[in-house]
């Protein structure tokens, strides 16, 4: 990093960061454009078949009544699990790599939580009245049920949702200031709306300093409750295969595990696209690989343990559980999922692999195509093998949820395109404290476009 | 009419410099604009407290609060015993008793952080563009021309790149 | 009275375990498994009772069948001597009902019967409460459904049509349970007579294996019958605490 | 009226409106009438709206003839349910007949009278005037031939076939058939041939202690399902007037696949298709050899069953000789047994055979005219000639010939459907071919009506008036009145209407005066009502009552007197079983089983039998073949593989169930599914295994034995997964269904067997 940063000077940063919101190439129309369309064609139009034809539109049945709507919603949160998570504890750690890349992390967050609250809605068999699961007062004086896991996830989410935004957007107000005077028209007005009217006092940059650390102090133990919570959804159920103690912090791991991979993603996208090249550098990618071979291995040893607490039951609705889950209908995608997050991401262990990006990016999709096979088959091998083995049914997922879960990405990227031409997707001030202190020089050009 | 004198210089240190040489000649606080937090103007200038963390606390406390009536108290108003569970339940409310204490901490600490840093700011303050990119500024206020004079000399002699005089509002 | 002790008299209350056991009537099923033959009579008269849709074949074929009641088979050994029991099931109206808990909008909660009431006009269809039933005698409603015409004259008034999107199951002909009532109160009786109110399911068993009645009431040949020493809850070890007793198949050519 | 969706709802409110004057240009943009809410503009007094209305009446939909109780709303019916007060069913049903409701609300009725206007078959008909279609059909029966009109009806009872017989009298003819595919003639036979009696006798199963059934599935389609199920249930476990002291009657089951009544068993004794009738013989050696039989005529007995040692009989058979022994042993022991037989052991070529020799161990055990034996039935009160009506194959097959040589000129056919129920091979479609007028009377377009030139659709048995006489009965005489629960839906009239209609137009009116079937039934209970044994009063009120009840019946039991038909002992024999094809080419015996939802067929076309599962496998909307999973494994076939059953006679498709209860050599197909009419629900779906059986017939009775038929299985390379609502079938030692050793079980014995003791809540009941 530094060996780059020599000759890096304040005003760089200053100007990339500026370009990238408003310099916008054909590439980034013509992409913009294909994700809408996707958006359009892939989840809007076939919801809207199923809010008129039924759930029926899904492949689910009687015993499995939960199908891939459920395991995107898991999926999207797990998603979004390493943004802020992954930024508060390094903020709090203090540590210099997170600067460059925590505020595109933390826009994953927000944005994968959407995607989120979206599953739900399309999950629900009469999405219209989705407003009945929030508490408000009315004339029916009927509240939600607050013993209900269901309800945990609204309001943990809900507190979520908000928190990381407040997050984030606190994070950007120096650089909406930063970029404030630098842009005309619309673009101008918005960040001075933005900023608040941010000068860079001392007692301002004291008093954010305060509230930022408060916030990621407080921000950790909701993002770990959220997966506990959403985790439970399943573990307080008696359902075998369930009704584990263990969930929680599988999830949780789970959710972190996803998360940091999709940040490599999208660190890749950033540094290739934006041109970040200076600032999103091979340390961060050696970091997250690290970061990703611990969660890979605790992820494992979870898998075993859970394949072991079954086996160990030897009651005969764990045991089919297993059977089924290891070489049932659904065996293969248990083997891709073992494939792709347990056995793959140990080639992490070479410093090679880890600071090279291509492989980096590969590991880092196929790690999440596994964490959402993982979500898929909690759902599909448990239910479709309850109590009564009258009642055993096979679940396959239709073209509507197929096509929907492609949209659902593509309603992810939309929102992260729309985000890097709104938001500084790099912080500049924070990657200026990692700059050395600026040497006199003649005048910025700056000034000179004045 | 009140008017700044406003120092631009090229590095931290020297601006702390001036800071601090402005505050001996018995200037009023002098105030620094930089565009990356300035470590050490605690030990310049003495330290600052901050209500912020006072905000979170009863933010919080609040938040737990409510959270526990909300789930008690929508439960008593319309009986629905279900899985013959009493009507309030502990642990399933102390869930939600935990969501809202972060959730009321979280707004709290940002009314905090807004009312402390007095943002929005509706009016117009001193501003300096330049100290958004790559410049440290040092403005202390000085009514009168001498007064003026003996701040500039100050901010000259501590290295600073210009010194102008901006009156509020200006930038 | 201050506001202290109101609340803490309040609070007594309101943690008190199982506050069900103070309803009215504690509704119960025993099913006699030496008597059932699994002719599937119950089947057919549930569906006329409850208008429960005519879902077709393709749907039956995805696993998306509505029976609220249903009979389940099981096999048992090789021929020559493989053996098949018959085992009706349907909601259990448990007690301690895990798919009550689930409920974000309580659309699913324990009525002054001690029957566990579906609200359909409350449901929102997070499907939750099917996954946390461990009967899977739960049905959601995949898509509406519609009787050709002039089925639907058949259709029983005293019971709603669900809509698409709604989580259906066994009410115990609550409907049937609801008139009883307002017969007695018509009579001047304070409780239903024994035996005044049968589901349909009962009602039509041609071998009398059903019995339904008030457990409350011990003088009821339901509550006589749950005392028998056959009488056992399926999955019992789950602890849901099921009003629907099963009385055990007799297999005379053990013990 | 249900499920009014908004949209209608508005419309009607707008209609609503419209009377209130709101202006009649909205009234012509309302397509439903206002009187749509309400069935009736003006309300007959029977009924208030939203009260509901119960009528007793009859089912109608197999030959038990159970009473049933209708729940109408805006007369509207809403619910069948049993009538308590019934004899039969004591309140009771089964599912087919509450299916009745869509026997009256289907959607492919025929609403009216038509006349074939086109190639038969082709479904080619105009709507015309029941005027019309009745003069058509009197021209052709006055120009017909006197023996040239035959009258082929389902089963029918009481005083409607007291109407045909007047009739047919008055046309000169005695070409009146009764056919019903499930009929049990070879039953009759053996009753007649073993005692004389030319009408069944009532199996008392509740009373019994021992159920020894030969083939019979007493619990689904023999004779009376519903009342030997509540038989069934209170033998098992009697209930507080328990007449049976406590002890639990056992149950076995003889026969090739395991039907419900086999599955409810106590034990379940596989024996070679058709041999039944020799494992009774060595039961009642055994019970002769043993000395349990000390009748005077044990003498007799012991030569006759000479011959039928349990060695032989064990060999014949494949049921081992112990297994003969002890059913002999425990059968003589328990007192009373009773000894059934019937359905696919009377479906062989030896089925009168089998029944006699099962009448023997009844004999031999002394359980005639005894409670929990056979009990023989008084004369029916009225309508017993129909009992001798009864057409079985061979009959049939006559109608057939004649047809063939063209001595038909005229066919009147009334809701009775040969042409599904009949073997392809009879021919009789195109029998039908070569009749000059078949007129028919069935609400349905089934595929006999198909064929038929002039359509006089009758009602359903829930909008016509009439009456039945259970057969066989309860021991003791039973009339019971079956009466309109709601207004025609369509333009059709009652069978008898169309008969006294008939009548009319052939001037037959000084000798069948009545105009209408109500009248022709109120006068025949008249009848009824001055049988000496009730007190006077004025009919009136008797009829009142009996229609409020929908059920009479008297006091008037016979004697146990146990007469035997003179030789039938010494002519006590069982010959062998023939079947139609070789064993090395049809190494498979078919055993074509009535389906508990579709009986012989006619349940097809409701959507409620369609979905009910059967009760063996789970399966709906289709035909299947039941096979051994031995056998299918050494065959290589998996459960859903489809494979070709070819007999001599013809073939049909059907995907393979391995089903665990079944012989090695024997494969089971249930009826009632395959037509190719019968409207949406039925047509093109499944397929008929009565299509391809060989027209063999039981030697005695001349029925069609319908198990007499080989056929082989060859996989077609496809699979076609029959649709099943169940999953697996093993309980895995989850303790699903639990069983218990005996009876007698210690007390406490449910607490621990159960990890929750159940306890009954405080009592809180006032002594009303």
């Amino acid at each position: 990093m530094q060996t780059e940063e020599q000759q890096l000077q304040f005003t760089d940063i200053h100007n990339d960061v500026v370009r990238s919101l408003v310099v916008t190439g054909r590439g980034y129309y013509i992409t913009l454009g294909c994700a809408i369309f996707v958006l359009l064609t892939c989840f809007f139009f076939p919801w809207f078949y199923q809010l008129y034809y039924g759930i029926g539109a899904a492949g689910m049945n009687s015993p499995t009544v939960w199908g891939t709507y459920l395991a995107s919603f898991i999926f999207w949160i797990g998603l979004s699990h390493s943004g802020t998570l992954l930024s508060c504890v390094l903020h709090i750690t203090n540590s210099q790599w997170r600067k460059a890349m925590y505020r595109s992390a933390e826009a994953m967050t927000l944005f994968s939580l959407m995607v989120a609250a979206m599953m739900v809605m399309v999950h629900l068999g009469r999405p219209w009245f989705i407003h009945w699961s929030v508490p408000y007062p009315n004339q029916m004086e009927l509240w939600p049920n607050f013993r209900s896991p269901l309800l945990f996830d609204v309001m943990a989410i809900t507190t979520y949702l908000t928190g990381s935004s407040i997050f984030i957007y606190m994070g950007s107000i120096p650089d909406f200031a930063a970029v404030r005077d630098r842009t005309t028209g619309w673009r101008h007005h918005l960040y001075t709306l933005l900023s608040l009217g941010w000068r860079g006092t001392d007692t301002e940059w004291h008093r954010l300093g305060w509230a930022y650390t408060f916030l990621a102090v407080l921000i950790i133990p909701l993002a770990v409750s959220v997966h506990s919570i959403v985790s439970w959804d399943f573990a307080m159920s008696i359902v075998p295969g369930l009704h584990q103690t263990i969930f929680a912090p599988y999830f949780v791991v789970g959710a972190i595990y996803s998360g940091t991979a999709g940040i490599v993603t999208v660190m890749f996208v950033l540094r290739k696209y934006m041109n970040f090249e200076q600032y999103i550098t091979k340390l961060h990618f050696d970091n997250l690989g690290k970061l990703l071979l611990v969660l890979s291995l605790l992820w494992s040893y979870i898998n075993i343990l859970e394949l072991f607490t079954g086996w160990y039951s030897g009651t005969s609705t764990e045991y089919e559980q297993l059977k089924y889950k290891l070489f049932g209908y659904y065996a293969p995608l248990y083997w891709e999922m073992i494939l792709f997050c347990g056995v793959a991401p140990l080639l992490l262990i070479s410093n090679k692999f880890r600071t090279s990006f291509v492989p980096m990016l590969v590991l880092s999709i196929a790690i999440n195509i596994g964490m959402y096979t993982e979500r898929f088959l909690i759902i599909a091998t448990t239910l479709s093998r309850q109590y009564l083995p009258e009642s055993w049914r096979v679940y396959v997922p239709s073209l509507v949820e197929l096509s929907i879960i492609v949209g659902s990405v593509a309603m992810f990227v939309t929102l992260f395109l729309l985000f890097v031409k709104i938001f500084p997707s790099v912080s500049i001030y924070e990657v200026k404290e990692t700059m050395k202190i600026p040497k006199k020089k003649g005048m910025p050009e700056w000034q000179a476009t004045h | 009419m009140a008017s700044n004198a406003l120092g631009l210089f090229l590095d931290p240190d020297s601006a702390l410099e001036a800071a601090r040489r402005l505050k001996g000649a018995g200037f009023a606080r002098p105030e620094l604009i930089s565009p990356i937090p300035i470590h050490g103007v605690e030990d310049v200038l003495g330290p600052k407290k901050s209500v912020i963390r006072r905000f979170t606390f009863f933010g919080g406390i609040f938040g737990a609060l409510s959270g526990f009536t909300l789930a008690a108290g929508t439960a008593v108003l319309y009986l629905h015993p279900t899985g013959g569970r009493p009507i309030i339940t502990i642990p399933p409310f102390l869930i939600i008793t935990y969501e809202m204490t972060i959730l009321f901490g979280i707004l709290a600490t940002v009314l905090g952080f807004l009312i402390s840093a007095r943002f929005p700011a509706i009016r117009e303050r001193v501003y300096v563009p330049e100290a958004g990119v790559d410049r440290f500024a040092v403005t202390v206020d000085c009514d009168g021309e001498e007064r003026f004079r003996r701040a500039e000399a100050i901010l000259r002699e501590a290295g600073a790149e210009t010194v102008r005089s901006i009156s509020e509002g200006e930038s | 009275m201050s506001i202290l002790d109101r609340f803490v008299s309040g609070w007594r209350e309101f943690r008190k375990d199982g506050y069900y056991e103070e309803f009215d009537y504690a509704w119960t099923m025993t099913i006699d498994l030496d008597r059932c033959t699994g002719c599937g009579a119950c089947v057919t008269a549930c569906q006329a009772e409850n208008n429960i849709p005519i879902v077709g074949e393709s749907a039956i074929d995805k696993g998306r069948e509505m029976q609220w009641i249903r009979i389940e088979r099981y096999w048992e050994g090789e021929y020559p001597n493989a053996k098949l029991n018959f085992i009706p099931m349907l909601c259990q109206q448990c007690d301690a009902a895990p798919c009550e808990t689930v409920c974000p909008v309580t659309a699913t909660y324990h009525n002054q019967d001690g029957l566990n009431a579906q609200v359909y006009n409350r449901c929102i269809g997070t499907r939750s409460c099917a996954v946390y039933c461990p009967y899977t005698v739960r049905y959601f409603n995949f898509t509406d459904h519609h009787w050709d015409a002039p089925l639907e004259q058949q259709l029983n008034p005293d019971v709603t049509v669900r809509e698409k999107g709604v989580m259906e199951k066994c009410t115990f002909c609550v409907q049937r349970i609801r008139q009883a009532k307002d017969h007695a109160k018509d009579d001047g009786r304070r409780r239903v007579r024994d035996g005044e109110v049968q589901p349909a399911c009962v009602q039509s068993c041609p071998s009398e294996a059903m019995i339904f009645g008030d457990r409350k009431d011990a003088s009821s040949r339901v509550s006589k019958s749950m005392n028998d020493e056959r009488a056992y809850r399926v999955l019992g070890e789950l602890n849901t605490r099921p009003s629907v007793i099963y009385l055990k198949k007799v297999d005379a050519d053990a013990d | 009226m249900a499920n009014v969706d908004r949209r209608e709802f508005l419309r009607l409110v707008g209609a609503g409106g419209v009377g209130a004057g709101a202006g009649f240009m909205l009234a012509e943009s309302i397509k439903h009438p206002v009187e749509y809410l309400i069935p009736y503009p003006v309300p007959p007094e029977e009924f208030s709206p939203g009260i509901a209305t119960w009528y007793n009446s009859v089912c109608g939909m197999c030959p038990a003839g159970c009473g049933i109780s209708v729940r109408t709303r805006e007369g509207r019916a809403k619910k069948i349910e049993g009538n308590p007060l019934h004899p039969v069913n004591q309140g009771r049903l089964c599912a087919l007949g509450q299916a009745g409701l869509q026997v009256l609300y289907n959607p492919d009725r025929l609403t009216g009278p038509m006349i074939q206007n086109g190639e038969r078959g082709d479904d080619a008909f105009v709507k015309a005037t029941w005027e019309d279609g009745l003069s058509r059909t009197a021209e052709r029966l006055a120009a017909a031939r006197r023996d040239g009109i035959y009258v082929l009806s389902q089963g029918v009872r009481g005083h409607l076939a007291n109407l045909f017989e007047l009739f047919m009298g008055e046309l000169g003819s005695d070409r009146l058939l009764h056919y019903d595919f499930a009929h049990p003639h070879p039953l009759y036979a053996a009753n007649k041939r073993f005692f004389g009696e030319h009408q069944l006798p009532y199996y008392d199963i509740r009373n019994t202690r021992y159920l020894l059934s030969f083939g019979a599935d007493y619990l689904t389609n023999w004779l009376s399902p519903v009342h030997h199920s509540l038989g069934f249930g209170h033998s098992r476990q009697g209930n507080d007037s328990s007449s049976n002291d406590g002890v639990r009657g056992r149950f076995v089951q003889i026969e090739p696949r395991m039907s419900i009544s086999g599955a409810a068993a106590d034990e379940w004794i596989p024996a070679r298709p058709g041999t039944e009738g020799f494992l009774a013989l060595g039961i009642a050696h055994h019970i002769v050899a043993d000395g349990r039989y000390a009748g005077d005529d044990a003498s007799l007995w012991r030569t006759a069953l000479a011959g039928w040692s349990s060695g032989r009989v064990a060999g014949l058979t494949g049921v081992s000789e112990g297994t003969i022994s002890r059913l002999a042993r425990e059968f003589a022991r328990a007192e009373p047994g009773l000894a059934i037989g019937g359905g696919a052991a009377g479906n062989h070529t030896n089925g009168v055979d089998t029944l006699v020799a099962v009448n023997a161990l009844n004999y031999l055990v002394g359980n005639i005219g005894k409670a929990g034996g056979v009990v023989f039935n008084p004369d029916p009160v009225t309508g017993g000639s129909a009992i001798d009506r009864q057409a079985n194959y061979r009959t049939m097959q006559n109608l057939i010939e004649n047809a063939r040589d063209g001595n038909i000129d005229v066919l009147i056919v009334n809701n009775t459907n040969p042409a599904f129920t009949l073997p392809r091979a009879s021919g009789f479609r195109e029998a039908l071919a070569a009749i000059p007028t078949i007129v028919s009377l069935s609400s349905f377009m089934d595929e006999t009506t198909l064929m038929a030139d002039v359509l006089l659709p009758s009602h359903t048995y829930l909008e016509a008036w009439g009456d039945d006489m259970p057969q066989p009965g309860v021991g003791f005489p039973v009339g019971a009145i079956s009466q309109p629960v709601v207004a025609p839906l369509y333009n059709s009239r009652s069978t008898g209407d169309i008969i006294l209609g008939l009548v009319g137009k052939l001037g037959f009116n000084e000798a069948i005066p009545w105009t209408s079937m109500e009248d022709f039934l109120k006068d025949g209970w008249r009848e009824i009502y001055e049988r000496g044994s009730r007190e006077p009063g004025d009919f009136d009120s008797f009829w009142r009552d009996v229609l409020v009840s929908g059920v009479w019946g008297e006091n008037a039991r016979r004697g146990g007197s146990v007469v035997i038909a003179p030789g039938v002992i010494e002519g006590m024999a069982v010959s062998a079983p023939r079947f139609s094809g070789e064993s090395g080419e049809y190494p498979f015996i078919l055993h074509a089983y009535l389906s508990t939802a579709m009986y012989d067929g006619r349940g097809a076309n409701l959507p409620w039998m369609q979905e009910l599962p059967d009760p063996m496998t789970s399966i709906v909307y289709g035909t299947w073949v039941e096979m051994n999973p031995a056998t299918a494994n050494e065959m290589g076939l998996a459960d859903g593989d489809l494979v070709r059953v070819t007999s001599e006679k013809g073939s049909i498709e059907a995907p393979v169930v391995l089903f665990p209860a079944i012989m090695p050599d024997v494969v089971a197909m249930p009826i009632g599914q395959g037509h190719d009419a019968l409207g949406r629900y039925a047509r093109n779906r499944g397929a008929n295994p009565i299509e391809i059986l060989a027209p063999e017939t039981e030697s005695a009775s001349g029925n069609l034995a319908t198990s007499a038929t080989r056929v082989a299985l060859v996989a077609t390379g496809r699979r076609a997964a029959p649709v099943k609502t169940g999953g697996e079938s093993r309980q895995l030692g989850r303790g699903i269904v639990q069983s218990t050793g005996s009876r007698s079980a210690p007390a406490g014995h449910s607490a621990k067997l159960n990890s929750i003791p159940i306890i009954v809540e405080s009592a809180v009941v006032e002594s009303a």
